[in-house]
């Protein structure tokens, strides 16, 4: 009898909440678990990577890989899922843009080793111990891996065959995703799985939002009374839906919040912050400096708003002036 | 977005000399060699002037022969050129669009001074063409249909030849006049340089049939408030001041006039600039057009205090032509083409302390001695001095308030020949003592020297320096009399010549809301502020609006034939668009792709032109490309990408920047 | 970075670099696994080949303290569940509170509520996740069992298809109660300063009350279930209480008034070995009470009890190392609010020989006696007639500054610590989350396995799976623990000889 | 190509109407000014998506100059509106990325105001020559190198492997 496809999921810089949408295909897992041989998936079975590695190369049908990528353990792990598959996947919006740790790449890593393990407020550590690459603690070497000066997609690393984007992904668009992986009906390679249109169309919402915001401010939702049957923008909150790809059933939009984009740019557009930038600053009415100024108050992190979940597949990636610079070799 | 048909781009490249214009500051050799290495170009070749039949036939035999179907013109700004070579590609069957032009001239080989750095700058420029015309789609141009009628705004001489062109041709023309009258300046005008006629004999009948004529709506006491729409569609808002009496009904007896309660006119009177007086109902001047009344509600009892005995209606009895009800009015007219002829204004003299103007009484403005000198005007052409005397000698300061560091740098063109004319005929007026001070003597223009030597011979002293100061002559029984102060750089000799009377040659200057008027027809304006030709000798009565043109001292300082010959140019030019009927667009217009759009109606509000709609049906935005003028702000604006617009897509833009970026 | 500290981390780059790529040729279980997160435990053996140290590294470092800096204060929730997929709901509930402190308002009664509601579902199919999913395999199919069947799929032929499904359809309709209030289940957005986005319909509310009751019995019948598979089996009970699991360390949990366990609210008490109180206190004063130790072989940090200062990895009524999670929870309260949880509670003590019990793996049990506990409070809540109130929400007006909030999360006690300028803009933030809080023991727990269950060098794929429950029995979220740390590392196990030598290679099959 | 010494190297965007044909008029009053800026043509400066701007500088513009009409003379009555207020959050936006001020600049400049156009660029050029080169594409690639060197060391080592196998 033919043996099923093989497949592994795997997770790099991620918080879990990757393999959780997987979990929450609920009673379908049991279908997927039926349709595929799961190979690996080192959150929820026994196999370790000497399997994996055992396996000859292209010989699963397709590896997830959800998270981004920081460490040369990841790139590592990456580079050997995409010898052993015939299609990589970037599963979630770490593997597919960076994600929300991608924030990170606006700072250097030097900043975070120095809170974490001397500024941070509960620190005892007047010595200024450090974890170091290798330490000797008596007579045993032991060692830490090496880290990578910033974050980045998956595809900044390795070749990827198409994308499920989401934080997390959503059990709908996850089960279509393996439908067509197990039915072999793929769209053309590097294809984000989900619909090309903004989520506006599919927000319960669109059809309170008048054709003309001219706002005059944008808000901050700590600060205001939202209306849960309102379109946000309406209401003044800055939301990314218009530059967002739908297919995530408008569910933060449901929990009456603003969307902050999980879902990435539409397949026309390069950077989703220069567009939503570019929408929203246009909605403004202000004319003057003073009063545009004032207007952009309800949005004073930029970046953090914009590019919530793509600042690594951005057009600039990470803060410009970062370590290494030419000249400094990089760590 | 590739050509639709998948054949191979093959592009052929060409870079013009222009003369020693560009091949003069760049290497060329090198741009082309550097050229024909790139990406999908076929041929690349140099020539002596492509825009010249020979350099467009080049490219057309090269089409056929090598089967091009992009082009690339490295020359002239595409502003001057670009029209040129897509008719010339579109002559040989290759659509126009397909063709681009790259603007190494003004942006490159004429501002730059490092031939290296210059023949950089040309292959980036070059390099980002050769991506961006890959991109390229088939176009047709899109064709906006002209509406007949006209507006002529400013009824001076330039606005009444260019309103009569037109109305002669059969078209209906608006000709709106901000004052009570028209005539504008020159109606103030004794006589005329250099031949020396009357003003008001050349202009009255060109006035009266302006006043008669049944192609030409005459709108004065009027103002332009809005203007709304483009090229052969304007949709325009004239506000008409209430002048008190209406228009139908007044006959222009002038009865009322003579009934006024005031026995004597006892107000400043605006045409004669105050010398004379009128009364709170008055006609603006004898041949005032049309030949209206008007009632002034700042002098006017019956407005002031509303217990006037109203003779003058009494008088006009039932003609009933005045009304102290009166409102103003607004009009809203459709052209498809508007001539500007808005005119100047003279400069002010208090601006020059020294000159005195305004506060020695003997000193005037070259317009005031006009109005002196005219037989019409308030002293019914005597020359004489605010106490009535004769003055003995004159002194004529040229060039005040122009070629100025502190005033205006540019030369007015009209002063030195007025002046002379002033010195000529003051001195027949008078026989008085003539003195012009000038900077230089500037006579250009068919027979203009002629005048000027005549005048010479007349006698008139002439004197080659800049007046510095102008002061009461302190000897005694001096009454009124004035000292000039000035250098004659010729014999360089201080002089102080005392002179009865100061005659200061003003310059012109554009009219002071200048900027508003600009604004409201989407023009431009030069340094000096008079408003900017679309180009200096190429079109030089087009403005950057398409279907609003420039006539007249509007556009800058120039002589009443001059003034005539823009005016009959304006006319032609929007008579040519008329009879043609429509005009070509750019097909650069936005457009939804509707499959992409997510209907979050960003792009609706911002387009000031209402283009863009959305169908609630649908749940898509979409755009009137009828009403897109192209500008492309929805395209930036949209969130999602997916709002595209031709000859301006977003991979073009990109690839351009790419492209000048990837010559390093 | 200076030049000469530049060299260092070259010089030590290209060490790391050598003995990683050495590494992949020792003996490995590589990754550690059914944990939220990765980890890496090197085990040095003495001449006789026992064990003479092991260590329990946790190599990441994602730096989210350091990336919030500048952040809104309000994305803080949302920003903050990205630490963990696992437990969002108690990273963003934490949050919320702590924006509640910063902007010094409280949430009305229903706004409360919901969180409460929200997150004890959250408590409760998160149990039900690590019961089954994660922990659960090891007894359920047996900590000696094959590979292919330690996990879910081994789990539903365990305990039969139908009951799989049960497990996997209650889990699924619990979230659903998360989702309609939080939008998303995994990163929810409901939380708000002085509130919640979101009311409750009351036309939704028999739904939901229904939901809540078969919650219960779902909750019930896991306790049962882990009755009959795990206590019914000696071996199971022996190894539970066996020594290798056992540690006396001080244990800390949240406790309402009367030190019944809270999971949402209250005050922190730390009990010592003997189940004497040694503290308690409030968020706010949580810098007096916990400091954060640094080792040089983790980028793991190690919080210890401030007044009694650190002593190092030491066991004993004076150690300064604390617990957290389901076992110290129990351990640090005097009961629990709700009558079935309490029975239960009874029962494990009495089962487990009196307070406080000491044995890691006892933690898989408190986790159900926790599970009934919330399944009851949501059943109380639902049923509060003030929960559909439309007043969810109160608008902060006060100037922020510094906020302070913490929850029980299910892997314990999980303190935020906000600073910002008066505009609400992130200037400094502190996450002492809870697998941190068992770092130390967790490291303990590691090693006293190795020792106890590597002699001789004799070492078998279960015994190594049993190290690796020590570790799971935590159900440790490295996930969380290493928010602060820069991407993930799977857990290795390398046993060197006395000679510091690799011993020998064992595969799994 | 020879490595000719750094030059600034500026992307503008100028409008059709007021600032590309300012940018003619210095050429035709033959103005000189450094040649270190490309320009592209848009019709209205609202046209200018911020995408654009970003890519310039992700290719190695050094700056970028956004050239309109004045406020008040839009050819299309608001777009430079629309661009100022675009340019004031992406300028924010670049600042917190570690762009300085002075390489993203929006300049009004009509028609008339050649002269100006001489001054900008000019003024424009120094700044950046002070501030030096920017260069993404370089900071990108010593960036990369970190995980290239190991893409090269899994190369080395699968080698090695196949190796053994052969043994």
């Amino acid at each position: 009898m033919p043996t099923k496809p093989k497949v592994a999921f795997y997770w790099c810089a991620s918080c879990g909440g990757c393999e959780e949408a997987v979990v929450d295909l609920a009673e379908d897992i049991l279908g997927v678990v039926e349709a595929v041989d799961i190979v690996y998936w080192p959150v929820a079975m026994d196999f370790k990577k000497k399997d994996l590695e055992a396996l000859a190369d292209q010989s699963l049908v397709a590896a997830l890989v959800n998270g981004a990528i920081r460490t040369s353990e990841q790139e590592d792990m990456a580079r050997l899922l995409r010898r052993k598959s015939q299609y990589l996947l970037a599963y979630g919006a770490c593997a597919h843009l960076g994600g929300i740790p991608g924030l990170a790449n606006q700072f250097a890593r030097e900043d975070i080793l120095r809170y974490v393990y001397e500024a941070a407020p509960s620190m005892a550590n007047d010595s200024k111990t450090r974890p170091q690459i290798e330490s000797r603690n008596n007579g045993d070497a032991v060692t830490l891996p090496e880290f990578r000066n910033g974050v980045r997609a998956l595809d900044q690393v390795v070749e990827v065959d198409y994308y499920i984007p989401g934080c997390p992904p959503t059990p709908g668009i996850t089960k279509a995703a393996l439908g067509a992986l197990l039915a072999g009906k793929l769209p053309p390679k590097g294809t984000v799985l989900a619909p090309d249109v903004a989520l506006c169309e599919q927000c319960p919402r669109v059809d309170s939002k008048p054709q003309d915001l001219s706002l005059t401010q944008f808000k901050r939702p700590h600060l205001t009374c939202l209306d849960p049957e309102k379109c946000l923008l309406a209401q003044g909150i800055p939301c990314l839906g218009p530059a967002t790809r739908g297919g995530c059933e408008a569910l933060c939009i449901k929990g009456n919040m603003a969307c902050t984009g999980c879902f990435g740019p539409t397949s026309r557009v390069r950077d989703q912050g220069a567009k939503i930038l570019s929408c929203l600053a246009s909605t403004l009415a202000a004319k003057e400096d003073q009063a545009i100024e004032e207007g952009f108050a309800g949005i004073p992190d930029p970046v953090g708003t914009f590019y919530r979940y793509s600042l690594p597949s951005s057009l600039l990636r990470r803060k410009v002036d970062l370590p290494p610079m030419k000249g400094e070799p990089s760590l | 977005m590739k050509p639709t048909n998948n054949e191979p781009v093959r592009i052929g490249f060409y870079i013009c000399h222009c003369g020693t214009n560009i091949a003069g500051a760049l290497d060329l050799a090198d741009v082309v060699k550097y050229a024909a290495t790139l990406p999908d170009v076929a041929l690349a070749r140099d020539y002596k002037y492509m825009c010249s039949d020979p350099g467009q036939e080049l490219i057309q035999r090269d089409i056929r022969d090598h089967n091009l179907n992009r082009i690339i013109v490295a020359a002239c700004s595409p502003l001057m050129h670009e029209r040129t070579f897509r008719n010339a590609t579109e002559k040989v069957g290759l659509n126009p669009f397909y063709c681009h032009m790259v603007n190494i001239r003004e942006h490159d080989a004429w501002v730059h001074t490092d031939r290296v750095e210059a023949t950089a700058k040309a292959k980036a420029l070059a390099h980002a063409a050769v991506r961006r015309v890959a991109l390229h789609k088939p176009l047709e141009t899109k064709k906006v249909p002209i509406h007949g009628d006209v507006l002529v705004v400013g009824a001076g001489i330039a606005g009444i030849h260019a309103a009569l062109t037109l109305a002669n041709a059969g078209k209906r023309v608006y000709l709106v006049e901000r004052e009570p009258t028209i005539g504008g300046h020159m109606a103030k005008f004794d006589k005329t340089f250099p031949t020396l006629d009357c003003a008001a004999c050349i202009l009255t009948p060109k006035m009266s049939a302006v006043g008669t004529h049944a192609n030409i709506t005459l709108w004065t006491y009027s103002e332009v408030t809005k203007v709304d729409g483009y090229i052969g569609n304007f949709d325009v808002t004239v506000k008409r001041k209430p002048r008190y009496v209406i228009e139908d009904t007044c006959t222009g007896c002038l009865e009322c006039i003579e009934a006024c309660i005031y026995r004597e006119p006892k107000f400043a009177d605006e045409f004669n600039l105050g010398l004379g007086k009128r009364k709170p109902i008055y006609l603006p001047f004898p041949q005032a057009t049309p030949p209206l009344v008007l009632i002034d509600p700042e002098t006017c009892i019956e407005f002031k205090t509303g217990k006037c005995k109203k003779t003058c209606v009494e008088i006009c009895a039932d003609r009933r032509a005045i009304d102290f009800k009166q409102q103003e009015e607004t009009q809203q007219i459709h052209v498809g083409t508007i001539i500007i002829a808005t005119g100047f204004r003279v400069f002010d003299a208090r601006r020059i302390p020294y000159y005195g103007y305004g506060v020695y009484p003997n000193v005037y403005n070259a317009l005031e001695v006009e109005r002196l000198l005219n037989a019409a005007g308030p002293t019914g052409g005597e020359v004489i001095l605010r106490d009535g005397k004769k003055p003995r000698s004159v002194g004529i300061i040229h060039c005040v308030g122009s070629r100025d560091e502190n005033t205006n740098r540019y030369c007015s063109r009209v002063c030195c020949l007025y002046s002379l004319k002033l010195a000529h005929l003051i001195k027949e007026h008078t026989g008085a003592q003539v003195h012009n001070f000038y900077i230089d003597i500037r006579t250009p223009g068919k027979s203009m020297e002629e005048f000027y030597n005549r005048v010479a011979e007349e006698g008139v002293d002439l004197v080659r320096g800049k007046v510095a100061d102008v002061y009461p002559d302190p000897s005694d029984g001096a009454n009124g009399r004035l000292v000039l102060q000035v250098e004659d750089t010729l014999s360089s000799r201080i002089l102080k010549v005392p002179v009865d009377m100061v005659v200061l040659a003003t310059g012109l200057e554009p009219q002071a809301d200048a900027q508003e008027i600009r604004r409201l027809f989407n023009m431009s304006c030069g340094a000096e502020g008079f408003f900017l030709e679309r180009h200096p000798k190429l079109a030089p009565v087009n403005t950057f609006a398409d279907g609003v043109f420039l006539a007249g001292c509007c556009q800058g300082p120039k002589d009443i034939p001059d003034t005539v010959a823009q005016a009959g140019a304006a006319a032609a030019e929007a008579l040519s668009l008329i009879v043609r009927g429509y005009t070509e667009q750019e097909p650069n217009t936005a457009y939804v792709v509707e499959e992409d759009c997510s209907g979050c109606k960003s792009c609706v509000p911002l387009c000031p032109y209402t283009a863009i709609s959305f169908d609630a049906g649908k749940k898509k935005a979409k755009i009137n490309e009828a009403l897109c003028k192209g500008c492309g702000v929805c395209v930036a604006s949209c969130p999602s990408g997916s709002i595209g617009q031709n000859l301006f897509e977003d991979d073009q833009l990109l690839s351009e920047v790419e492209g000048v970026l990837t010559y390093a | 970075m200076n030049p000469a500290a530049q060299q260092v981390w070259n010089e030590a780059n290209r060490n790391a670099n050598a003995a990683y790529q050495a590494s992949r040729r020792r003996l490995t279980i590589d990754p550690i696994t059914r944990l939220e997160g990765h980890g890496k435990i090197e085990i040095f053996l003495d001449d006789k080949g026992d064990v003479d140290r092991a260590y329990m590294q946790v190599p990441e470092l994602r730096g989210f303290e350091v990336f919030c800096q500048g952040r809104p204060a309000e994305d803080m929730p949302q920003l903050t569940s990205r630490i963990c997929g696992v437990c969002p709901t108690a990273h963003h509930m934490a949050s919320a509170k702590t924006l509640d402190d910063l902007y010094q308002v409280e949430p009305p009664p229903a706004g409360r509520m919901i969180r409460e509601l929200v997150y004890n579902t959250f408590m409760l199919e998160d149990h039900a996740l690590h019961f089954f999913v994660l922990g659960g395999p090891d007894f359920v199919v047996g900590p000696e069992a094959p590979p292919a069947q330690r996990n879910i799929v081994g789990v539903i032929g365990k305990v039969g298809l139908e009951a799989g499904k049960r497990v996997i359809s209650s889990r699924r309709r619990l979230r659903e109660l998360i989702a309609y209030f939080g939008g998303k289940v995994v990163h929810p957005v409901l939380g708000l300063p002085g509130g919640v986005s979101k009311g409750l319909k009351a036309e939704d509310l028999p739904k939901f009350r229904e939901l809540a009751q078969d919650g219960l019995e779902f909750a019930l019948w896991t306790l049962n279930v882990f009755k009959q598979i795990v206590l019914a089996n000696p071996d199971y009970v022996k190894l539970i209480t066996s020594d290798a699991y056992t540690h006396k360390t001080c244990y800390m949990g949240m406790v309402d008034e009367q030190n019944r366990v809270n999971f949402y609210d209250g005050k922190l008490r730390v009990v010592d070995c003997n189940g004497k109180e040694v503290c308690k206190f409030t968020a706010r004063q949580y810098l007096d009470y916990v400091a954060e130790h640094v080792e040089p072989w983790s980028y793991m940090k190690f919080p210890f009890l401030k007044p009694r200062g650190w002593k190092g990895f030491v066991e004993g009524p004076e150690t300064s190392i604390y617990s957290v999670a389901p076992l110290a929870r129990l351990n640090a309260a005097d009961g629990m609010a709700t009558p079935k949880a309490q029975a239960a509670y009874e029962e494990f003590y009495k089962t487990l020989g009196g307070k406080p019990v000491h044995h890691t793996l006892a933690n898989h049990w408190a986790r159900v006696v926790e599970m009934v506990y919330a399944a009851e409070r949501m059943v109380q809540l639902i049923n509060e007639p003030e929960i559909t109130s439309p007043e969810v929400r109160r608008l902060p007006t006060s100037v922020p500054k510094v906020g302070m909030g913490v929850v029980e999360a299910p892997r314990g006690t999980l303190f935020h610590h906000y600073e910002t300028d008066p505009n609400g803009l992130i200037r400094l933030a502190n996450l002492i989350v809870a697998t941190g809080n068992n770092a130390a023991r967790i490291a303990m727990s590691v090693e006293r396995a190795a020792k106890a269950l590597i002699k001789a060098g004799e070492v078998s794929e279960g015994l190594l799976n049993k190290v690796e429950m020590a570790f799971r029995a935590y159900d440790p979220c490295l996930g969380c623990a290493t928010h602060s740390l820069p991407g993930h590392l799977p857990l290795r196990v390398s046993i060197y000889d006395h000679d510091r030598k690799l011993v020998r290679q064992l595969i799994q099959s | 190509m020879p490595e000719r010494e750094w030059q600034p190297r500026i992307v503008a965007f100028f409008c059709n109407w007021c600032t590309y044909t300012a940018a003619d008029l210095a050429g035709v009053s033959r103005m000189k000014y450094p040649p270190n800026g490309c320009v592209i043509r848009l019709m209205c400066s609202g046209r200018l998506d911020p995408q654009l701007v970003l890519t310039a500088f992700a290719r190695g513009a050094d700056g970028v100059l956004i050239g309109g009409c004045h406020p008040g003379d839009c050819h299309y009555v608001e777009g430079n509106y629309k661009t100022l207020r675009r340019f004031r959050l992406l300028s924010r936006l670049l600042q917190e990325l570690g762009i300085e001020e002075e390489r993203l600049r929006l300049e009004w400049i009509s028609a008339a105001e050649g002269e100006k156009i001489r001054h900008v660029v000019t003024d424009m050029v120094e700044k950046l020559r002070t501030l030096g080169p920017l260069n993404l594409p370089g900071r990108h690639e010593e960036w990369d190198k970190e995980i290239e060197a190991l893409a090269h060391e899994a190369q080395a080592h699968e080698r090695e492997e196949a190796m053994s196998y052969a043994h």
